[in-house]
């Protein structure tokens, strides 16, 4: 019983693992292939957030019972004692890979406001935010 | 009898399919402002997913950022630019 | 001494929502509380409030706790009961129609409030509303009367009444 | 002792870049600017040459931030070639800062040029210095926001606007590929510190007291995470496959920033191969078939880039498209002397490993030098013949000015290999170094690579010197120069000095990459803190 | 005991309004489904928002008061619930009016067929649109 | 206390809420047309809003709540954003 | 051509169920769910972020993720601050010279004309408050509960984005919020944040100690610190005031964005046409 639900667990899992991967691929063919400057860079983002899933999938942990689900990596009292901790430490999830998501994001954010800046200006240049026509513009 | 655990999987499970229709929608859509709706859809769906997976410090940063900047900066471009992307190797879809 | 009025109503509410937000009220709270509500307070009482002495009118706050109580209780069960089971009725019986509702309120907050009240309402949303003819249009999923005075009575009669008597 | 020196000098630029768009409002005289970009480069300058200074007295050093001991907190490590490139790094700036100053003279916006390459010097300092992959990957970052925006700084050419945005792109994809390398190496090794990993992947200690050993499938998710970083370090270093932007970014950009683009930051994709393939997977590492494959990889990379730069080269008529084809050729070498470090090639203590590592920096600090030379001179030629970059319409400029001749010459016979000047020797080194290995063919086509390039500096010089000219030019001032005067001695004492430079190069490559050098970087970036 | 039996009668209060809260949730996902264009569907979409949002929010708010278990913090989901129902209450409503009144004028969904349109009369006499 | 018993209440109404999300997903993939997707998005978020807090209860885990109310508050920027693109000539303005 | 795309996307969903149906049935090398443990290096986080035994070595926060940010590995979140600061700086560089007072000349300043319905308005008089108290609550509680400066900061630039969206960028330019005051505020955050990373040195030099850039409590052989309590409240040393200057450089910087992003194109066009590079 116990190894037929982690069976179910573990291909439930797996499904959004694989979902994730597809979605790696799918905006990779975004961003190298479709035309519009505006589509490679909604591509973009949705790359660097797949990416950021999957390390945050990396700091997850398994729960130690089905009913007792981890923590998110915060202590609740503001004076924890020893035991306290403990427990934290037996819950919580990882945090670095939050920390460094957390990171990433904010420098994907940055890149993309600034990718939309440039795309306006190539607009105001050229016409067209349309990759073919601007090359083809260009000569 | 299911168990919370169970549950919670499937919940992941169930947000990953939804994400992947939706950013292979977004990729593939040629009107550009359903690309974004479709993207937001998809930013939702990993906001779930950060939310399940007990980061919920990402979840605060990835709303905002996703589901409000992005979609603002790039209707504030698409409103200046372009409508759809004119790709020549398919029909535009036809809306119903 | 009118802006101090403004800033005092802001600071007020931004407390509070700060307060019972932050979940708790130890001293930091309530410092840090006092000093974002004092900051906001002076930077937006202008956007936020226009007539400041309407908010020491306590009763005001008495009918909008009524007004709630009756709003929550009998409007919004009724609508919510209708529109329910007309999506779960299998032929799914709806006579939709784009009506005229005249409104009669002076402030903008009681007009917010009608209008937020009627879309609030499953069966009714307020699709435009022009200040100047002081009208919303709304669509009605059930539209038995299309006139607008017939159409007041039956979407946004009580609303109004609430609202001038908490607002205007 | 932790020396502050090490740990202050990124963080301070930046400081001092901060406040620079502020200034720019309250501050209208644009020669504060120019005064203040240059002492801000000049104490960078200073405090680089004295952690070298540190370096090479004491040996590696490592300073952690926060007082929060590695793995734990971020620290940064610097050792004799990263001291070295640093130094190399700010001290090209240092002269390319001054020479913005003559360029930049028009243009009403000083303030932002100056951030952004403030934030671009800020960036490689910190990729150089930084002892911690994750870091790496945001400093990465840094350079490349800046690189692209000072691309695009031009904001009314569409040419320039192009290439910032495709090179823009790209690059944000590259980076975002790395942080998924970087994603695999902390989900098996859990750790991002870069003397932790080495220590786990070479199994000097093997456990570790803070980050445990191994999680997981180590080999292939480290065949997943090196193959990924590759990608990103090559694109960083315009490396064949992912060359493509980098002809139409660098000639686009303002001049001094091509300077910089071209001679430095490429050096930085480089730099973290190096750090990646000899320092954490290291020759003597567990996963050394693993190495190895990669840097047969990057072997047949650099031998493409190699051929494709210097065969593009010839066919140019744009004088900064041309320099920018011959960047792609030299990164290519330098890549070429960075692969012989395979053991497929070579053993890890022989003669040609270390002679093909010390071709490979060599010619790094050559090209560097040769390249930014020759990138500001271009400018004062374009300046001088009226905005023009066709080669055909130089008609002879240098002809006007025997200063810059000169300089020109000089810049060009570095890149090329000829005897008296730094190219040569390090050429002859990488050459060298694959006959000892006993792949005399790839020393041939190190020969061809430089024989095809002859024709396309050729045709510079042709354009430059040969031809009588026919016009009136406008005169230059003596600021830039001076800059290329200082730049051009320096080529000659790279070569002059040859023997020196080469046999401290070569301590250095042997203090690094030999099985002590490796224990050392890991003793003093990790258990140093420890007391071990 | 008396804080007991409040906490006891927070608790049943808050399961049943999560319980209608999770009805009237299905019941709007279902209309949105099938009501035949975007106005009507507006109105599924406030069934799914106040019974489907607002009310539960405040049902879990009144739960969590009363449930012990979560210790001190418990006071920081009862606030955080109840700020977030009271922004829907505000903010559900104002976006549906916007997207209905943006939707109409820019004629990016129809709302025919409709048995009167008061909106269309009035835009033709202004000679507006 | 049957703090047990309610709980095990609110655990069964989890499944409810996972149909109403697919359904909610449905239509925000399928359409028609752009508002209809929007609004969608926007019941959801709403929901979804209000099933975090319970999920937050049930996992035991007060500090989930927070994400409950920014989602709320920028979905309706959302809203705002569609709107006024279809309706205005410029964003600005 | 929808059918193409429907019969596509449902083969990649087959594709995914039966990945993960193989996976999960161990065809290729079982793929097992997380262990419920973490890597020893996020125990050691766990174990140090709050932990009053060890005076010396703790960050003094309950929040492991902030503590990470803004103690462990603050120089990536200072660099990161950075790639900010350098996009923005880049934005500006691109609308380098367009200034908002010509854009207010150039247009015909009417409120009424401009923007969403009375009904949209009223509700964004009345938000804006409530976004700004809320967003400040955030970032005010990022060393106790989730949240920080970012997250503050990037709430709170709803409120004029809101405004900007909901009104129009003439209104608020009216209301003073431009692009100077909104610089001030980044600039200030900025200098700030960088202030806080240095304050310990600044310490120690004075005091003739030994500190770290970005300390923020006493380290065993650096006994400089900054405070963790302020009369038994908690506020984690420097974490407190870099949530507060991130708070003000971030609700800046967007602002500052999109006021560049809302301007009309009309009037940038014509600044930017005519120049000339050599």
């Amino acid at each position: 019983m116990v190894r037929r639900m982690n069976e179910l667990n573990t291909f439930l899992f797996n499904i959004l693992l694989f979902s994730l991967f597809f979605n790696v691929g799918i905006s990779l063919y975004g961003i190298f292939a479709r035309p519009s400057l505006i589509k490679k860079i909604i591509a973009l983002t949705i790359f660097s957030d797949t990416a950021n899933v999957l390390a945050i999938i990396v700091g997850y942990r398994g729960w130690p019972s089905p009913e007792q689900p981890p923590i998110p990596p915060v202590i609740t009292s503001t004076e924890p004692t020893s035991e306290d901790l403990i427990r934290f430490i037996n819950r919580a999830v990882d945090p670095l890979p939050q920390a460094l998501v957390l990171t990433a994001i904010v420098i994907g954010l940055a890149v993309t406001l600034f990718l939309i800046f440039l795309t306006l200006q190539v607009y105001r240049l050229y016409g067209t935010t349309d990759v073919r026509r601007v090359a083809r513009l260009r000569g | 009898m299911i168990e919370l655990s169970t549950l919670t999987y499937l919940f992941m499970a169930m947000t990953g399919v939804v994400s992947l229709v939706a950013t292979y929608l977004a990729i593939l859509e040629s009107n550009l402002i359903k690309a974004v709706v479709l993207s937001a859809i998809q930013s939702t769906t990993y906001v779930i997913l950060f939310y399940l997976l007990m980061a919920p410090d990402i979840a605060l940063v990835y709303i905002p950022v996703s589901v409000g900047l992005y979609p603002a900066a790039v209707l504030f471009l698409i409103k200046k630019t372009e409508r759809t992307e004119n790709d020549s190797n398919e029909v535009v879809a036809s809306e119903d | 001494m009118r802006f101090v009025g403004k800033v005092l109503g802001v600071f007020f509410l931004v407390f509070i929502i700060y307060v019972v937000f932050s979940g708790s009220v130890s001293a930091y709270d309530l410092i840090t509380g006092v000093l974002v509500a004092l900051a906001t307070s002076v930077i937006t009482a202008n956007l936020v409030i226009s007539n400041p002495s309407k908010l020491i009118q306590v009763w005001r706050l008495g009918w909008l706790l009524i007004y709630s109580i009756r709003y929550f209780f009998v409007d919004e069960v009724r609508a919510h009961l209708d529109v329910m089971r007309r999506i779960l009725h299998p032929k799914m019986p709806i006579n939709p129609g784009i009506v005229k509702v005249p409104y009669e309120v002076v402030s903008d907050y009681a007009m917010l409030t009608i209008a937020n009240s009627i879309t609030n309402t499953p069966g009714t949303v307020v699709v435009d509303v022009f200040p100047e003819e002081k009208a919303f249009y709304v669509h009605w999923i059930n539209a038995v009367a299309t006139e607008s005075a017939e159409a007041r009575k039956h979407v946004s009669e009580v609303f109004e009444r609430f609202a001038k008597r908490i607002f205007d | 002792m932790y020396y502050l020196s090490i740990g202050v000098l990124v963080p301070s630029l930046l400081g001092l870049a901060f406040v620079l768009p502020l200034l720019g409002m309250i501050i209208k005289n644009i020669r504060f600017f120019h005064a203040y970009a240059s002492i801000t480069s000049l104490y960078a300058l200073i405090v680089a040459a004295y952690n070298f200074n540190i370096v090479v007295r004491e040996g590696p050093k490592a300073y952690p931030f926060g007082g929060w001991w590695p793995p734990i907190g971020i620290s940064y490590e610097i050792d004799e070639i990263n001291s070295l490139i640093a130094l190399l790094t700010a001290s090209v700036m240092f002269l390319i800062t001054l020479y913005s100053a003559w360029y930049i003279r028009s243009l009403k916006d000083a303030p932002y040029y100056y951030t952004l390459l403030l934030g671009l010097e800020v960036g490689m300092l910190g990729c150089i210095y930084t002892g911690d992959a994750f870091n790496l990957f945001v400093m990465l970052e840094v350079m490349s926001i800046s690189a692209y925006a000072l691309v695009g700084f031009h904001r009314n050419k569409p040419e320039a606007i192009e290439a910032a945005i495709k090179y823009g792109l790209f690059g944000a994809v590259a980076t975002t590929i790395y942080f998924i390398a970087l994603v695999f190496i902390y989900a098996s090794f859990g750790t991002l510190n870069m003397a932790d990993l080495t220590n786990k992947v070479t199994l000097f200690w093997g456990h570790n007291l803070v980050s445990g050993l191994y999680y997981g499938q180590i080999y292939a998710a480290t065949a997943v995470a090196l193959a990924l970083s590759l990608w990103a370090f090559t694109f960083k270093s315009a490396i064949f496959p992912n060359h493509f932007w980098l002809p139409d970014a660098h000639p686009e950009a303002p001049t001094p920033v091509s300077a910089a683009l071209s001679g430095l930051v490429v050096n930085v994709g480089v730099y973290a191969i190096f750090r990646f393939f000899y320092t954490i997977f290291n020759p003597f590492s567990l996963m050394s078939d693993l190495r190895d494959m990669i840097l047969l990889v990057t072997l047949i990379l650099g031998l493409a880039s190699g051929l494709i730069g210097a065969f593009m080269m010839v066919v140019q008529d744009d004088i900064k498209r041309l320099l920018a084809y011959s960047t792609i050729s030299h990164i290519g070498l330098v890549l070429i002397g960075l692969s012989i470090g395979s053991s497929l090639i070579s053993r890890p203590d022989s003669q040609a490993f270390v002679d093909g590592l010390t071709g490979a920096f060599y010619h790094l600090i050559n090209h560097s030098i040769g390249k930014s030379l020759l990138f500001l001179a271009s400018g004062v030629i374009i300046y001088m013949a009226g905005g023009t970059r066709k080669l055909d319409e130089l008609g002879g400029v240098a002809r006007k000015n025997p200063v810059l001749g000169i300089v020109l010459i000089t810049g060009v016979l570095q890149l090329l290999g000829i005897p008296p000047f730094g190219g040569f020797f390090s050429k002859y080194l990488l050459y060298v170094s694959y006959l000892e290995a006993g792949a005399p063919y790839i020393s041939v086509i190190i020969n061809i690579i430089s024989a095809v390039s002859l024709l396309g500096y050729v045709r510079l010089l042709y354009s430059v010197f040969f031809i009588i000219p026919k016009r009136e030019f406008v005169r230059t001032s003596r600021l830039p120069l001076a800059v290329l005067l200082v730049l051009s001695v320096a080529c000659l004492i790279t070569g002059l000095l040859s023997p020196i430079i080469s046999y401290w190069l070569r301590g250095f490559v042997e203090a690094t990459t030999s099985k002590d050098g490796i224990l050392n970087y890991w003793v003093q970036g990790y258990l140093v803190f420890w007391g071990g | 005991m008396v804080e007991e039996l409040i906490n006891e009668i927070l608790m049943a209060a808050g399961t049943l309004m999560i319980v209608v809260g999770a009805i009237a949730d299905l019941t709007g996902s279902i209309g949105l489904l099938r009501f035949p264009n975007f106005f009507v569907r507006l109105h599924a979409a406030t069934v799914g928002t106040i019974w489907g949002a607002f009310v539960p929010l405040i049902g879990a708010a009144l739960f969590a008061a009363g449930y012990v278990e979560l210790g001190t913090h418990r006071w920081f989901v009862t606030g955080g619930a109840a700020v977030t129902a009271l922004l829907i209450l505000l903010l559900g409503p104002v976006g549906s009016h916007a997207l209905a009144r943006a939707s109409y004028r820019s004629k990016a969904a129809i709302p025919y067929p409709l048995i009167h349109d008061a909106l269309k009369e009035k835009f033709r006499e202004g000679g507006k649109e | 206390m049957n703090s047990e018993l309610y709980l095990s209440v609110v655990f069964w109404v989890i499944p409810i809420y996972l149909t109403a999300f697919a359904l909610y997903s449905v239509r925000a993939v399928k359409g028609p047309t752009i508002p209809d997707s929007v609004l969608a998005i926007d019941s959801m978020s709403y929901d979804l809003a209000a099933f975090i807090t319970i999920l937050s209860i049930l996992f035991h885990s007060p500090i989930l709540i927070a994400v409950a109310m920014v989602l709320a508050l920028w979905v309706f920027a959302l809203d705002i954003y569609v709107a006024k693109y279809l309706e205005s000539r410029e964003m600005g303005e | 051509m929808r059918i193409k795309k429907l019969l596509v996307l449902g083969s990649l969903i087959l594709l995914v169920l039966t990945f993960s149906l193989a996976f999960a049935r161990g065809a290729l090398g079982y793929y097992p769910l997380p262990l419920p443990r973490v890597r020893m290096l996020a125990s050691w986080y766990l174990y140090t972020t709050l932990n009053p035994q060890y005076t010396n070595f703790t960050a003094m926060s309950p929040v492991a993720v902030a503590a990470i940010v803004w103690d462990y590995r603050g120089l990536d979140t200072l660099f990161e601050t950075a790639v900010f600061f350098l996009a923005v700086v880049g934005a500006l560089t691109l609308m380098r010279g367009v200034t908002l007072k010509s854009v207010l000349n150039n247009a015909n300043n009417k409120d009424n004309n401009y923007g969403l319905s009375l009904i949209s308005k009223t509700a964004a008089r009345l938000l804006t408050p409530l976004i700004i108290a809320v967003s400040a609550s955030i970032a005010l509680h990022g060393h106790l509960t989730h949240g920080g400066g970012f997250q503050g900061g990037s709430a709170a630039a709803v409120a004029p984005l809101l405004v900007l969206v909901i009104f129009s960028v003439y209104f608020l330019l009216s209301r003073g919020i431009s692009e100077k005051p909104m610089f001030m505020l980044w600039t200030a955050g900025l200098l700030g944040i960088y202030l806080t990373t240095l304050a310990a040195v600044f310490i120690g030099l004075l005091t003739g100690l030994n500190a770290y850039v970005f300390q923020n409590q006493p380290k065993f052989d650096a006994p400089v610190g900054l405070p963790a309590q302020i009369s038994g409240t908690l506020i984690s040393g420097s974490l407190f005031f870099l949530n507060i200057f991130e708070y003000l450089a971030v609700a800046g910087e967007f602002t500052l964005v999109f006021i560049l992003l809302s301007m009309p194109e009309e009037v940038v066009k014509s600044f930017i046409s005519g120049e000339t590079y050599e």
